[in-house]
């Protein structure tokens, strides 16, 4: 196992005992695993809480602070947090404007933040949910409920997290956070396979030379196994498969995003092929981010995420951030 | 290994206390212990691997609030139990056993002793619930698939008691007809036609849960 | 060979042609090999360059803003780049206040970049050089001129770039840089071997369950091999090994880097055991940066790094910064 | 295998000209390019693992150099390869080399021909360039311990010309005997007492760049 780690059942708590060191802005609740804004609860702000298990930093908690979440959950690896962490949270940060929760779409994470809705509903805390779906490999129906959250999260979080930050209701803000995800798809690949603690080595066995079309953020194996690609093949299959059901009419927000062990210098490599098939598209490309932001722990791989954009996303993307894992403007 | 029926008393459970209650979900545990690296190694091939470390965490847990307010009837032992795997295990897993308790457990009301029957309807109702909460039917792929046969056999055993060692077999039949089916919930879902040919780590599970009962009545004739 | 790429060859200009399309802001010549600000030459304002091998992203290219570098210059993938190169990109960020050079002890960056100064001289460009020389896995002795350049390269960068930015004169900015080498220190772990394109296979054995204690930011095996370690024992070796002859007599600057394939939740946990150590060794630790700053490529492991603050180092490091890899304040 | 010394013909090169420059860099190039599999091998024990495209990227750059503007005199296609191998090579070896070819042909001067006893001076103060350069000497384990005992043999000659087969022979030699040394200068330097028990990766090169020169010599018989 080649784990920088103390014991696998304590990786999510040091982790968290490594984020309050390092971030003196962030409060970060080690023992009720809650990590938030220092200045949460903002008078007359909405919040957003978001969170999942952990081993996709820096989501979520790398997204907490200004113009992004007011607060993250963290559960064990690749394990949704539990409902009374997430309605504690929602209450430490709810000013009385209410409280977005991002979900992304996975049976544990639906019920978790379902059961911590209505805990925190009884609290008096109003929650309003929006649910990532935006992975293409599953499914060709985007209404059937199935499709995995993957790299949209990130701009529903930034997107709602600056319209928050504006100091827009929470209708407003879960509307915003709906359409953002509903405009929003994602295709990835994985080179290898990954290793979680719990289970000290690799979570399938992915030969070398081979790859993984559609595969999640959770090391579950892909949809479709095939003999390696160059970056330029991989790059027309995710966006092809991204423009099967995003026909974009204007401008795009682009993600190119690592899976966590493939270097930047490769990812750059393949943001020029994502743009080049783009081009051929027709798809014209406002903003793009590089770099390993959705992560699966260790895994090799990529994934393209792209946003429709329009005046007012382009507006909320600009605006400033202030996070440890995202941040300009401030 | 996990599918193996243990050989139990046949003589059925007739009545069920809170210490009935505690003895299984403590015997649920260590089985769970046991097994968690196989459950593990089962929610690898089409899931997430987290399934052992999950049950496990939440099995543990259970245990240690029984040791702290031991309950005094078989209701309030699984309601306090099912909120305790809600509050400790996250993912798919923690709200479903949660349900899956606390709706038996509610279903019981506050009687100290109920009979056997009455003690399979409350494990029927609170399949049933987890049928709802997760929206998944029979050969879906899911727990469902360990969990129905099994409260099938509990609940037709009628004045004679619950037959825990059927209901044992039941489950660990329906966790291996498991194998050749197509998820259509869960993780394993994602992964297609390829999730064909493996067993369903909660189904598995859910049959260790169903083989303590036999232990809990093992235990029982201890008494 | 588990790669994101088209073909090996590529892999260095295939980067850049995908940073030109991400990074508007940036002026990337592909053919060149050069990474710029896209309002270089500022006025009065002298000029930070650096480069050295491809493989070590962020570093180089992705410190290229205002506040750190003006221009960076990409070698093949370990491979320091040629004289012309940085000449030409000295040449083409000099607004007459003349360029410092910010090169990593390494035989092939030395000679290149004094080969380069002196073409940059010969058409008048003013060229001061800073070494760095921090990884204390190499020799007792920091005298010796043959310690590596590692993790602080980024302080070097982060806080002359804001001196510079600030305005001050050529000699100003090369005395802080060389005092900021100075007064840092790092040491590196490897959890397992580099893959470069040009080999399509790990660079050396390192059997699952040990590790390399002592490893450079190229691929090459570390001073010693040792059966695997915990986060806690690892944080102790690389303290202890850093005060060994740094002895901070106040706050220090810490980077916890990593290596490209270490998840970044495990950086923070290695954090967490980093500042434990540093505080029973009674070292405060002004500002933290944890992350995958100085890479070397998918290599697991992390490397720690110390700076011995003051106040103007910690204004500095403070100071807006705008660069793809490093940004705050701006 | 690089260390395989050709039998190249026995008598000495007595005059050479920018032809047989620019046979030997070519004649290198392919040498090189055959090998660069190996020299990153060599260079990944104890090094960075660029060594074989490090010199296969400059010598076929040098060959383009040469095709597209063939030179006149020995001194002009050392010169101009040495700039070529600076200007595309990089890391240690681009300087290096690059050094040592411009020294050399800086020796030469304009002549359009010079005697082999001129051309084995001027590769030793190409190589003496490199160890200043570098601030390298025999022994640290570097391309000095191939080049060194090759100048040497080649400097023996007097009038009987250059031994190339006899220089090719010493510098094979010579990298091999790199084997146990200790590094002292680049990046195998790093690795103290691990960096013995291989071969220098620059050494082996340099083998292979003197044997090259046999095969140029080779050519120039067939004139
Ligand atoms: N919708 C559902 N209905 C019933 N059971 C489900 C459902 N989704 C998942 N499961 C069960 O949960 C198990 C997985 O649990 P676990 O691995 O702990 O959670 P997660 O899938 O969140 O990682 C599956 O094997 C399956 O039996
Ligand atoms: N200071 C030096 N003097 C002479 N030769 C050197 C020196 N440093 C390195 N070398 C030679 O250069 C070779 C490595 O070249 P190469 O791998 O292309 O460059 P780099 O070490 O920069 O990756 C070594 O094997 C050695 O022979
Ligand atoms: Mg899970
Ligand atoms: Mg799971
Ligand atoms: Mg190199
Ligand atoms: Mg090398």
């Amino acid at each position: 196992m080649r784990m920088l780690i103390n014991v696998p059942e304590r990786v999510v708590g040091d982790a968290l005992r490594g984020m309050a060191a390092a971030h003196p802005e962030l409060a970060v609740d080690v023992e009720q695993r809650i990590v938030r804004r220092g200045d949460a609860p903002v008078a007359d702000k909405v919040a957003l809480v978001s969170g999942g298990g952990s081993g996709h930093e820096p989501l979520h908690g790398g997204f907490v602070g200004p113009g992004m979440l007011d607060a993250a959950c963290p559960g064990e690896i690749f394990t949704s947090p539990v409902p009374d962490q997430m309605a504690r949270a929602a209450a430490a940060v709810d000013s009385g404007n209410g409280v977005l929760f991002v979900v992304k779409n996975y049976t544990g994470d639906v019920l978790n933040f379902e059961m911590a809705a209505e805990l925190a509903e009884d609290e008096g805390v109003r929650i309003r949910t929006v649910l990532v779906q935006d992975d293409v490999a599953i499914d060709a129906d985007p209404a059937s409920g199935r499709r995995r959250g993957t790299g949209a999260t990130l701009f529903v979080e930034k997107l709602a997290g600056a319209l928050a930050e504006e100091g827009a209701a929470l209708d407003e803000v879960e509307a915003l956070a709906r359409r953002v995800a509903d405009a929003s798809r994602s295709f990835g690949v994985a080179l290898s396979a990954v290793t979680t603690p719990a289970k000290g080595g690799p979570m399938f066995d992915l030969p070398d030379g081979e790859l993984e079309l559609g595969i999640g953020i959770h090391g579950e194996p892909g949809r479709e196994r095939r003999p390696m690609m160059t970056a330029q093949e991989i790059a027309d299959a995710a966006v092809d498969a991204l423009l099967e059901d995003l026909t974009p009419d204007g401008p795009v927000l682009a993600l190119v995003n690592g899976m966590g062990a493939t270097p930047l210098i490769e990812l750059y490599g393949f943001c020029a092929e994502v743009h080049r098939v783009l081009g051929e598209r027709g798809v014209a490309v406002a903003r793009t981010l590089v770099g390993n932001y959705v992560t699966s722990l260790d895994m090799a791989g990529a994934s393209v995420t792209l946003c429709q954009a329009d005046a007012e996303l382009l507006r909320l993307w600009d605006a400033p951030v202030r996070t440890t894992g995202l941040r300009w403007g401030a | 290994m996990t599918d193996e029926v243990s050989e139990a008393p046949t003589g059925g459970v007739t009545e069920v206390d809170a210490g009935f209650v505690v003895r299984w979900l403590e015997a649920a545990a260590v089985a769970i212990d046991r097994a968690s690296g196989e459950l593990t190694e089962l929610d690898s091939a089409i899931g997430d691997g987290d399934h052992g470390s999950n049950m496990r965490r939440g099995f543990a847990a259970v245990g240690e609030t029984f040791r702290g307010e031991p309950p005094t009837t078989p209701g309030a032992a699984l309601t306090v139990a099912g909120r305790r795997l809600v509050s400790t295990v996250g993912g798919a897993s923690g709200p479903l056993y949660g349900t899956l308790l606390r709706r038996a457990g509610k279903a019981l009301g506050e009687a100290e002793r109920v009979s056997g029957a009455e003690f399979g309807e409350a494990l029927r109702a609170g399949t049933d619930a987890v049928a709802q909460l997760g929206g998944a039917v029979r050969g879906d792929k899911t727990m469902l698939d360990a969990l129905y046969p099994a409260v099938e056999v509990l609940c037709s055993g009628g004045a004679a008691g619950l037959d825990v060692a059927a209901a044992h077999r039941a489950a660990a039949e329906g966790a291996e007809a498991t194998v050749p089916l197509r998820a259509r919930k869960g993780r394993a879902s994602y992964l297609g036609e390829r999730s064909e040919g493996h067993r369903d780590p909660g189904a598995v599970s859910s049959a260790l849960l169903v083989g303590a009962l036999a232990l809990a009545a093992e235990g029982d004739d201890d008494e």
